[in-house]
């Protein structure tokens, strides 16, 4: 039916002991791509290439498994990729890493796409005369930067924050070659890393580490921990995990846009832009009214002057956030034994951050919470450096600059435009780029020399102490690149560099030192290799942190709000711009993978597009629906795309997504259009970038965008009555015990039934999701995608609904704006017993087997898609089109699961393939499969283990002692009859 | 319009096939006109399956697993296919007792009963020779290949559709002979399909033994 | 026909015809009986016993109730497989398949009978066929040996046929 | 068959006319095609190939090339395929309920609705195949012994489906066939070309109309109908239960069968209406087929009409009776949701409109008539929009709630089936007897020499 795409058998190396001396990948690829792109003719005509060399360890045909570290952001999850035949065809979160210990975001994931990305460059480039770029050699290459480093012109090194070995590498190799390195990243910690240092000691420059398992109350002002803040697999995780105990923790989130880390929280306060810091002090206040004033004298007497004017009436006033809830925050906080505030995201990021940051530092410190849930000792490091990023582009400006490195951070996307950044990169004589991709600033370049993905290179990683996670090839570069640690060793002029011939001697050498540090008895190289395996090296730092007493810190008198630039707004408009990063494409960097544009946004259920978010009566004003185009303009730039019509922003705030609007960097970007939206920020004095800075006016723009969104139908987003995604209130009722006549229907309620049910001799197997710790992150969505090779439709299939996605996030929105009741709910093939599928099937293509799952055979079914319309859960997907990966993204496909030709039915299988993996490897021990060795490709990534997968026949099994669980339903169950193999669990909320 | 019909072209009746052959190529146009609509989609192939499947429609009868003339060739019993080096079962398994698995030793271990490797080969022809010249030339082949650094491009002889899945591991670990489905390969010198390796044909073994007959166990 | 001759009237009229279906039973050993549309009084003349194809059809609806069931049951047992909690044989399920083949082969079996009963397909052997028969014309024809033509021929006339003709026989 | 009781009154039913008027005015529409019917022939050809190269296309592409899409798995196709079979059953109920129920208006349109019969099924078994992912392997439906050891799912309402559509194919286009016979015989003595000749010396298998072919032919007619009358009641039942059968509200309601039933003889009769009307115009049948029939068929409109009527009426009093919040929601989306256009205007082509027929001159008014046939047939086309579409486009999870895509595609294959059942129905008028010659003679009074002899009274 369709191609494995790879039928080659072993070009398997032993990455971990041989390096990356590998024989010509490429051409054996060649020869498959021939195979399989000869779709129409006779397919069975096959060349076999075997081995030139054997390797016992790698059998073709059984995967290898490599530990990494994810390197997508700068939280530093470990992964596992899975390789066949040496293609790298899943990335897994490793379940021995500190920090995400088994889950995995949805852009980690996504690293694939970017690792086998089709418009990535392929080999060395050099713009000539007519500004087209082309290939040259690496020779070539090198030869002319060494003639550039030759002189004692200026140069520059602009990368993202960079961490561990490499780190080191750059910083010796910019004293080396006389260059300046800057690191930038547009979402930065800074201000929240100086906060840090300011109350609690000036040793501790940097991101504490948060503890959300430990808190019983968090005040969060906007920071998205859920989703992309700091480290949100971990934060994710921990958070689940209070949320799944006899107390969860409760959550305040105030914020002027319901992010997904909103929806989740257990009160969300909406306020009006720019006012958290108003809110911060009027908690603070009540706390120190409270008697919480576990603060110094001199301290507490600074404080009482500058929160003077502060009552809790006037905040409310101006922040439009009912007082009795800034009250009921503060008092929960007050009763709590632990808690935590932190401050931060996309809305915190205006001119008054730093003094936010020092507020919620001050109130943890108030209310005890350092050394509780703030732990000093794991601090994260901060090295984007915006500050010096712009004197280096006034520098450049200056022409005192000749000649500037940049890696893939693509600044010239991410650097709003009036920094003049676009102007500084052309007066440079040489831009040399280590980009992977014709982005917008390896555009500006003069030499490109693309370096290898992380999935290709070696490097390490350390987020905070304690904490080594190394980074391992696990295949072949797919095109001819270099790791970028191996092309500064080659461009390096000291013997100390030139030393080692391979980056992979030099993080060894660094290796060395922590071997050394971490006082093992085992050598070097077993040390080394324990290490490549468990995916790094991980131990508790041991000192104890000591808080110092500031004398003083920074807090304004005044009642501060944030102040929005205005220049030049034509009408008094009091609108103000708030690009947000999201889950899908986060900063821009994931813009270029159809994953990630395919995954439709949690709150909005938008996919491949950018929307403005706009509050119902502005929008009402205005006369825009959803749907529409809309012009948001103001002196520094427009944005044209389709409005988003939502209670859920305030009145005064356009949201819209940071990340889509690229110009370059690839297929996908490019065809998602309506602007950059870094380009709307003003440029100012500030030390960081601040995103929500600035006033917009607001159009209507001709026409309306067909937007591919899949529950745009109108109520598809209430569920009413039919209790899909069910929530029980904490303080109301016990949590189990429900409301209303839905108690009969509740927990082990059975049905009369018509047929005996079957018995299921060996497993049964089954999934209870706990909805009460699911954020609604998507990342399940795509492990699924690229488990089950599912394909990525484009816009414009998508906004006719035929995505082909198996697992659907559904979203839900019963609320009112005041009232929050967003749920969300994984929603995958629920394998009924009594599948209403099944018997409307005429050609047995979907039947049940033996283990109780409800299968589909793809190559029995005709296409009749009864099964489809007789799915009560509508999960069944039916290929309409036949969809082509460019190559090499075809590498990427799973050979365990075939992929489907068009006029065939498709839909979640349970990762039957998995399952028969682990019977095979029970068999072969002659035991039955035991709890947890199964996890299809969802259960595996959840990073708040909110999915539990096993057999439901096992009665000491997790997921059927959680399928009894008091909170445990079945959706529409008790209407249908349909017993679903898929338990959820209630999700938890605090009664307002 | 009512002009053009009444016109003497169309009253002349010896028009009318070819008119008709015009209407239903213009027809035909029109109705893939509708279809470029879709082609301009980014991802949007045409369908691979039409042709193939098509032809596989007619291998559900029996009968056609004796001819040739339907379907891929290569699918069919007796294909054999010509390959880069003559490497002869009789010599390696009859005449000097190799173990199937030495040569192919991940077929009890993995899914796949791999080609070995061309240093495997090499394993034992870095000493033997072969005794006629034309072993001798084609040992100097497999030389060759190895000191170049390149794989054997052996031809495929049991080429299997995408949407089954065979495990070599279970079948020899449940002692499933490989004569069983390749034949007397020991007698092959040169190798050739001998089992229809349709469903049907796995379907009556996996009975006859009792084995498993769960479509998963094969398709997913 | 038996007979080497036989004598054909065409008549216009029923009663006339019914006459001179009463001078072919009278005198010879064989006659037809054509008529343009079916008249019960004409058919009754000649042959008043019940057709069988009931039975036939009966035996057909039969057959095929066994044939659909059979089909149903034999099939879903040689390779069972479970679709949702139902039974491997869920008897309700094949009711329609038994019930549309009782009617299929209940409509073959009585299609076979008829054309049986009939003697069609029979394209060729017409003996003393006119084409008025299929137009307004009622025709009797009487096969005998030659020497009785004469006679049969005027007794025919007598019945007030429109025209006597004779033809050769087979 | 007695039609003793029929020729008692046998004038008033079909004019004053003789056996050879009958014959000759029958024989007549075979004559040498005009202009006028190559243009029509032509014409439906064209349109025919047209919706075959949409279907082309989208075989080429991809079933996305159809305005289908999640959840509307249903669409188009499934409407039309409902909508033949639907215009089938009038005809099998014409030529055989009506037989055995001795209704006189029936002989004079009973072979045209039979031949629209065989053609709106012949049109109609061409859907399920149009529709399917993968038709290449549609025969995987019949239980065909393959190698496999496969066999189809007989618990699946869509094999019934393939049994009660392939039986029932086969069933009407026997007893349309031996119909024929005896008319083709006729034609065969009248042909004038020798092609015909030969045609109809093969297709009439030597029928000569003796009187004991005619004692087994007329004893096998009885039966061909009493084995089509449940055929009526059941194949559109089974396609009602492709339905009712599954679990979606607006779909899963036991009041299916009937109400299938009665729609599809609503929507047939309107389709002989529409056929009939040009057809006696053209050929000039009005002393055969006369007021009385049109009166005749219009009363059935007028009762189907009502029971459908009744139909729609019951769903929505047990939706809201039931108290189920997903039938509740299905109802109210019908009438005021996104296919509202849809149910209103079956709301006003199948219940409203037809009422106009209670008032007798209208019923016997040939151009009104035109036009209400094909309003009903607009209504019935669009019920079975409503019945699919509006039901698959909201049920049990709102997140997967959607809508229909507008295609050409769509649109050519549905007015495409128009042209391949015109094609069939204008190559038969020519070639065939389209009214029943034998028939309608039967119901004529026997010529008799003496009036004062016995025969009739037999």
């Amino acid at each position: 039916m369709q191609k494995k795409s790879l039928t080659i058998l072993g070009q398997n190396d032993n990455v971990a002991s041989e390096g990356l001396s590998r024989r010509s990948f490429l051409k054996v690829l060649g020869a498959a791509t021939a195979t399989t792109a000869v779709a129409c003719a006779d397919k069975a005509d096959q060349i076999i290439y075997p081995n030139v060399k054997g390797d016992a360890t790698q059998i073709p045909g059984l995967p290898s498994w490599y530990s990494s570290t994810c390197t997508q952001c700068d939280a530093g999850c470990g992964v596992n990729y899975k390789t066949y035949e040496g293609r790298v065809v899943i990335v897994e979160g490793n379940k021995d890493h500190p920090i995400n210990k088994g889950g995995l975001c949805a852009i980690g994931h996504s690293a694939l796409q970017d690792h086998y990305d089709p418009d990535r460059v392929r080999q060395p480039l050099e713009k000539d005369s007519n500004g087209v770029f082309q290939p040259i050699t690496w020779k070539a290459a090198y030869s002319k930067i060494k003639q550039a480093i030759a002189d004692d012109s200026k140069r520059a090194f602009l990368t993202r924050p960079l961490s561990g070995s490499l780190e080191k590498l750059v910083g010796e190799w910019s004293t080396d070659v006389a260059v300046e390195h800057y690191a930038y990243e547009p979402l930065d910690y800074a201000q929240l890393a100086k906060a840090t240092a300011a109350v609690y000691g000036a040793e501790y420059d940097g991101v504490p580490h948060y503890d959300f398992s430990k808190a019983e109350v968090v005040l969060n002002f906007g920071a998205d921990f859920l989703e992309t803040w700091i480290s949100p697999c971990e934060y994710s995780r921990d958070w689940a995990k209070s949320r799944k105990s006899k107390k969860p923790v409760r959550v305040f989130q105030v914020e002027p846009r319901l992010s997904l880390t909103g929806a989740n929280a257990d009160h969300h306060l909406k306020c009006k832009p720019g006012t958290e810091l108003l809110i911060a002090k009027a908690v603070l206040k009540e706390l120190l009214s409270r008697g919480k004033n576990n603060l110094p004298a001199s301290l507490l007497g600074e404080l009482e002057v500058s929160l003077a004017e502060i009552t809790i009436d006037v905040v409310a006033k101006l922040s439009n956030v009912k007082s009795e809830k800034i009250v009921s925050a503060a008092q929960r906080l007050a009763e709590a034994k632990t808690s935590l505030v932190i401050a931060g995201g996309a809305s915190a990021k205006t001119n008054n951050e730093y003094e936010l940051q020092v507020i919620c530092a001050l109130i943890n410190r108030v209310l005890g919470n350092v050394g509780q849930t703030i732990n000093l000792d794991r601090l994260r490091k901060v090295k984007s450096d915006f500050q010096k990023v712009k004197s280096l582009i006034a520098e450049i400006n200056d022409n005192k600059y000749s000649v500037l490195f940049v890696d893939g951070s693509n600044p010239l996307f991410t650097i709003p435009s009036d920094y003049k950044f676009g102007l500084a990169i052309k007066k440079l004589d040489l831009v040399v780029s280590f980009a992977s991709h014709l982005d917008e600033t390896s555009k500006e370049a003069h030499l490109i020399l693309p370096a290898s993905s992380s999935i290709e290179s070696w490097g390490d990683h350390q987020p905070y102490a304690g904490v080594s996670s190394l980074v391992q090839p696990a295949m072949t570069p797919v095109f001819d690149t270099v790791g970028l640690g191996d092309m500064l060793l080659k461009l390096s002029r000291s013997e100390e560099l030139k030393k080692f011939s391979e980056f992979q001697d030099y993080l060894k050498a660094q290796w060395q030192t922590i071997h050394a540090g971490a006082g093992v008895a085992e050598n070097f190289e077993t040390f080394w290799k324990k290490s490549l395996e468990r995916g790094g090296y991980f131990a508790d730092p041991i000192s104890v942190a000591q808080l110092s007493i500031p004398t003083s810190v920074i807090v304004t008198a005044k009642l501060d709000i944030a102040s929005f630039d205005s220049t030049k707004i034509q009408q008094k408009s009091e609108l103000v711009l708030l690009p947000y990063a999201s889950v899908k494409t986060f900063d821009g960097r994931a813009a270029n993978r159809p994953w990630m544009q395919e995954l439709p946004d949690p709150i909005t259920k938008i996919a491949w597009d950018t929307w403005a978010e706009i509050n119902t009566k502005t929008a009402a004003a205005k006369k825009i629906k959803t749907g529409d185009l809309v012009k948001i303009s103001n002196y520094y730039g427009e944005l044209q795309v389709p409005a988003y019509v939502t209670d859920h922003v305030d009145e005064n705030v356009i949201a819209v997504p940071l990340g889509n609007g690229h110009s370059d960097f690839g297929r996908y970007a490019s065809s998602v259009g309506g602007g950059n939206v870094y380009n709307m920020i003003p440029s100012d004095k500030a030390d960081h970038l601040q995103l929500f800075t600035t006033h917009v006016e607001l159009k209507r723009a001709l026409g309306k965008h067909k937007v591919a969104n899949t529950q745009d139908v109108k109520d598809s987003d209430k569920q009413g009555k039919r209790e899909i995604a069910r929530t029980s209130y904490i303080e109301t009722k016990v949590p189990g015990a429900h409301d209303d006549h839905h108690d009969d229907h509740h927990g082990h309620h059975e049905p009369a039934q018509m047929y005996e049910q079957r018995i299921h001799p060996l497993y049964q197997w089954g999934m209870v999701v706990d909805l009460a710790a699911c954020t609604g992150c998507s990342a399940c969505v795509t492990a699924c995608y690229a488990e089950n090779n599912i394909p990525t439709v484009g816009r414009k299939i998508m906004t006719e609904g035929r995505e082909m996605s198996w697992l659907r996030l559904e979203r839900y929105d019963d609320g009112t704006s005041e009232d929050l009741q967003i749920s969300f709910i994984p929603a995958m093939c629920q394998h009924c017993q009594n599948a209403p599928c099944e018997p409307v099937c005429p050609v047995y293509a979907t039947y049940h087997n033996e283990d109780g799952m409800n299968v589909m055979v793809y190559n029995r079914c005709v296409g009749t898609r009864y099964c489809a319309n007789n799915c009560v859960y509508k999960q069944r997907r039916f290929n309409w089109y036949e969809y082509e990966l460019p190559e090499p993204m075809e590498m990427q496909l799973n050979p365990e699961v075939m992929k489907r030709t068009a006029g065939v039915m498709e839909k979640c299988s349970f990762c039957v393939h998995r399952i028969k993996d682990a019977k095979d490897h029970a068999k072969d021990e002659g035991r039955l499969v035991a709890d947890g060795e199964v996890q299809p490709a969802c259960v595996k990534s959840c990073p708040t283990e909110a999915l539990v997968f096993g057999d439901l026949n096992d009665p000491n099994s997790r997921v059927s002692k959680l399928a009894k669980h008091d909170r445990a339903y079945k959706i529409l169950d008790h209407h249908l009859n349909t017993q679903p193999s898929v338990s959820y669990l209630d999700n938890l909320k605090y009664k307002a | 319009m009512l002009g053009l019909i009444s016109s003497k072209f169309l009253r002349n009746n010896r028009y009318y096939p070819f008119a008709l052959l015009v209407i239903l190529l213009c027809s035909t146009f029109v109705g893939n006109s509708f279809a470029e609509d879709a082609a301009g989609y980014q991802s949007v192939g045409k369908r691979a399956g039409v042709w193939n499947d098509g032809q596989a429609a007619l291998w559900d009868l029996n009968i056609i697993d004796h001819f040739h003339y339907f379907g891929p060739v290569a699918r069919a019993r007796g294909h054999k296919p010509q390959q880069p080096i003559k490497f002869s079962h009789v010599t390696h398994v009859q005449k000097n007792k190799m173990e199937c698995q030495f040569c192919h030793w991940t077929s009890a271990k993995s899914p796949y009963a791999a080609i070995p490797e061309v240093q495997n080969c090499m394993g034992c022809h870095s000493l033997i020779g072969g005794t006629t010249p034309e072993q001798q030339a084609e040992i100097t082949k497999i030389k060759e290949y190895y000191t170049k650094g390149e794989p054997i491009p052996w031809a495929k002889v049991h080429v299997m559709p995408d949407y089954v899945k065979f495990n070599h591991k279970r079948h020899v670990k449940a002692g499933v002979g490989c004569q069983e489905c390749h034949g007397q390969i020991q007698e092959m010198d040169e190798v050739e399909r001998v089992s229809s390796m349709k469903m049907g044909w796995c379907i009556d073994c996996h009975r006859e033994r009792g084995a498993n007959i769960d479509c998963t166990v094969c398709h997913h | 026909m038996k007979g080497q001759k036989v004598v054909v009237g065409v008549f216009t009229y029923l009663d006339d015809a019914l006459k001179g279906i009463q001078v072919a039973k009278d005198n010879a050993k064989d006659y037809q009986v054509y008529a343009p549309t079916y008249v019960p009084a004409l058919v009754h003349a000649v042959d008043s016993k019940r057709s069988v194809i009931a039975t036939i059809s009966l035996i057909g609806g039969i057959c095929g109730l066994i044939a659909g069931f059979a089909l149903a049951i034999l099939t879903g047992l040689d390779w069972p497989m479970r679709v949702s909690a139902k039974n491997i044989v869920s008897i309700p399920a094949y009711i329609v398949v038994g019930y549309e083949w009782t009617i299929l082969f209940g409509a073959l079996f009585t299609l076979n009978g008829m054309l049986f009963l009939c003697r069609i397909p029979n394209i060729f052997r017409k003996v003393g066929y006119d084409p008025r028969f299929s137009d307004d014309k009622y025709g009797v024809v009487i096969g005998c040996e030659p020497d009785q033509v004469d006679q049969i021929k005027e007794k025919l006339a007598h019945t007030g046929a429109d025209e006597v003709m004779v033809k050769e026989g087979l | 068959m007695s039609t003793d009781i029929i020729k008692d009154n046998a004038t008033k039913y079909s004019g004053e006319v003789t056996y050879h008027e009958v014959n000759e005015t029958v024989l007549s529409m075979l004559e040498k095609p005009t202009f006028g019917w190559y243009v029509l022939l032509l014409s439906c050809i064209a349109t025919w190939v047209m919706g075959f190269g949409c279907w082309i296309s989208m075989m080429i592409y991809g079933l996305g090339m159809t305005g289908l899409s999640h959840p509307i798995m249903w669409g188009v196709y499934i409407t039309n395929f409902v909508f033949w079979v639907g215009i089938a059953h009038s005809g099998t109920l014409i030529s055989a309920v009506l037989y055995l129920f001795r209704a006189k208006f029936r002989q004079p349109i009973y072979r045209l609705a039979e031949a629209m019969t065989v053609f709106a099924v012949m049109t109609a078994g061409l859907f399920p195949i149009i529709h399917v992912g993968r038709p290449w392997y549609a025969y995987w439906l019949m239980p065909i012994p393959n190698e496999r050891a496969l066999w189809p799912n007989f618990k699946s309402p869509l094999l019934w489906d393939v049994f009660a559509v392939s039986t029932y194919f086969t069933v009407s286009t026997t007893f349309f066939i031996v119909g024929l016979i005896p008319d083709i015989a006729s034609a065969r003595d009248k042909a004038k070309t020798k092609f015909r000749k030969i045609l109809y010396s093969i297709t009439s298998l030597g029928w000569t109309g003796n009187a004991r072919q005619y004692k087994n032919y007329v004893a096998a007619y009885l039966i061909f109908a009493a084995l089509a009358t449940p055929l009526v009641v059941s194949v559109h039942s089974v396609v009602s239960w492709d339905f009712a059968m599954s679990i979606i509200p607006g779909w899963h309601a036991t009041i299916f069968p009937p109400y299938f039933v009665a729609g599809a003889i609503f929507s047939g009769v309107a389709m002989v209406i529409t056929l009939v009307i040009p057809l006696r115009k053209i050929f000039k049948l009005e002393r055969i087929i006369t007021d009385f029939h049109f009166d005749a068929m219009c009363k059935l409109i007028l009762l189907t009409s009502g029971v459908v009527t009744y139909a729609y009426v019951t769903e929505f009093y047990v939706a809201w009776f039931s108290n189920n919040m997903f039938e509740r929601y299905q109802f109210w989306f019908r009438p005021f949701g996104e296919f509202k256009l849809a149910f209103w205007g079956m709301a006003f082509c199948n219940c409203m409109a037809p009422l106009t027929l209670w008032y007798k001159p209208l019923r016997t008014n040939i151009a009104y008539l035109f036009v209400m046939s094909i309003i009903i047939n607009i209504g019935m086309w669009l019920e079975r929009f409503n019945i699919i579409f509006t039901s698959l486009a909201r049920d049990f999870i709102p997140a997967a709630w959607g809508g229909y895509n507008f295609s050409w595609i769509d649109v050519g294959i549905t007015i495409g089936a128009f042209g391949w059942f015109g094609m069939w129905m204008t190559l038969f008028i020519k070639f065939f007897p389209s009214i029943a010659i034998v028939e309608v003679k039967e119901v004529i009074e026997a010529p008799v020499r003496d009036p004062h002899s016995s025969v009739h009274h037999h």
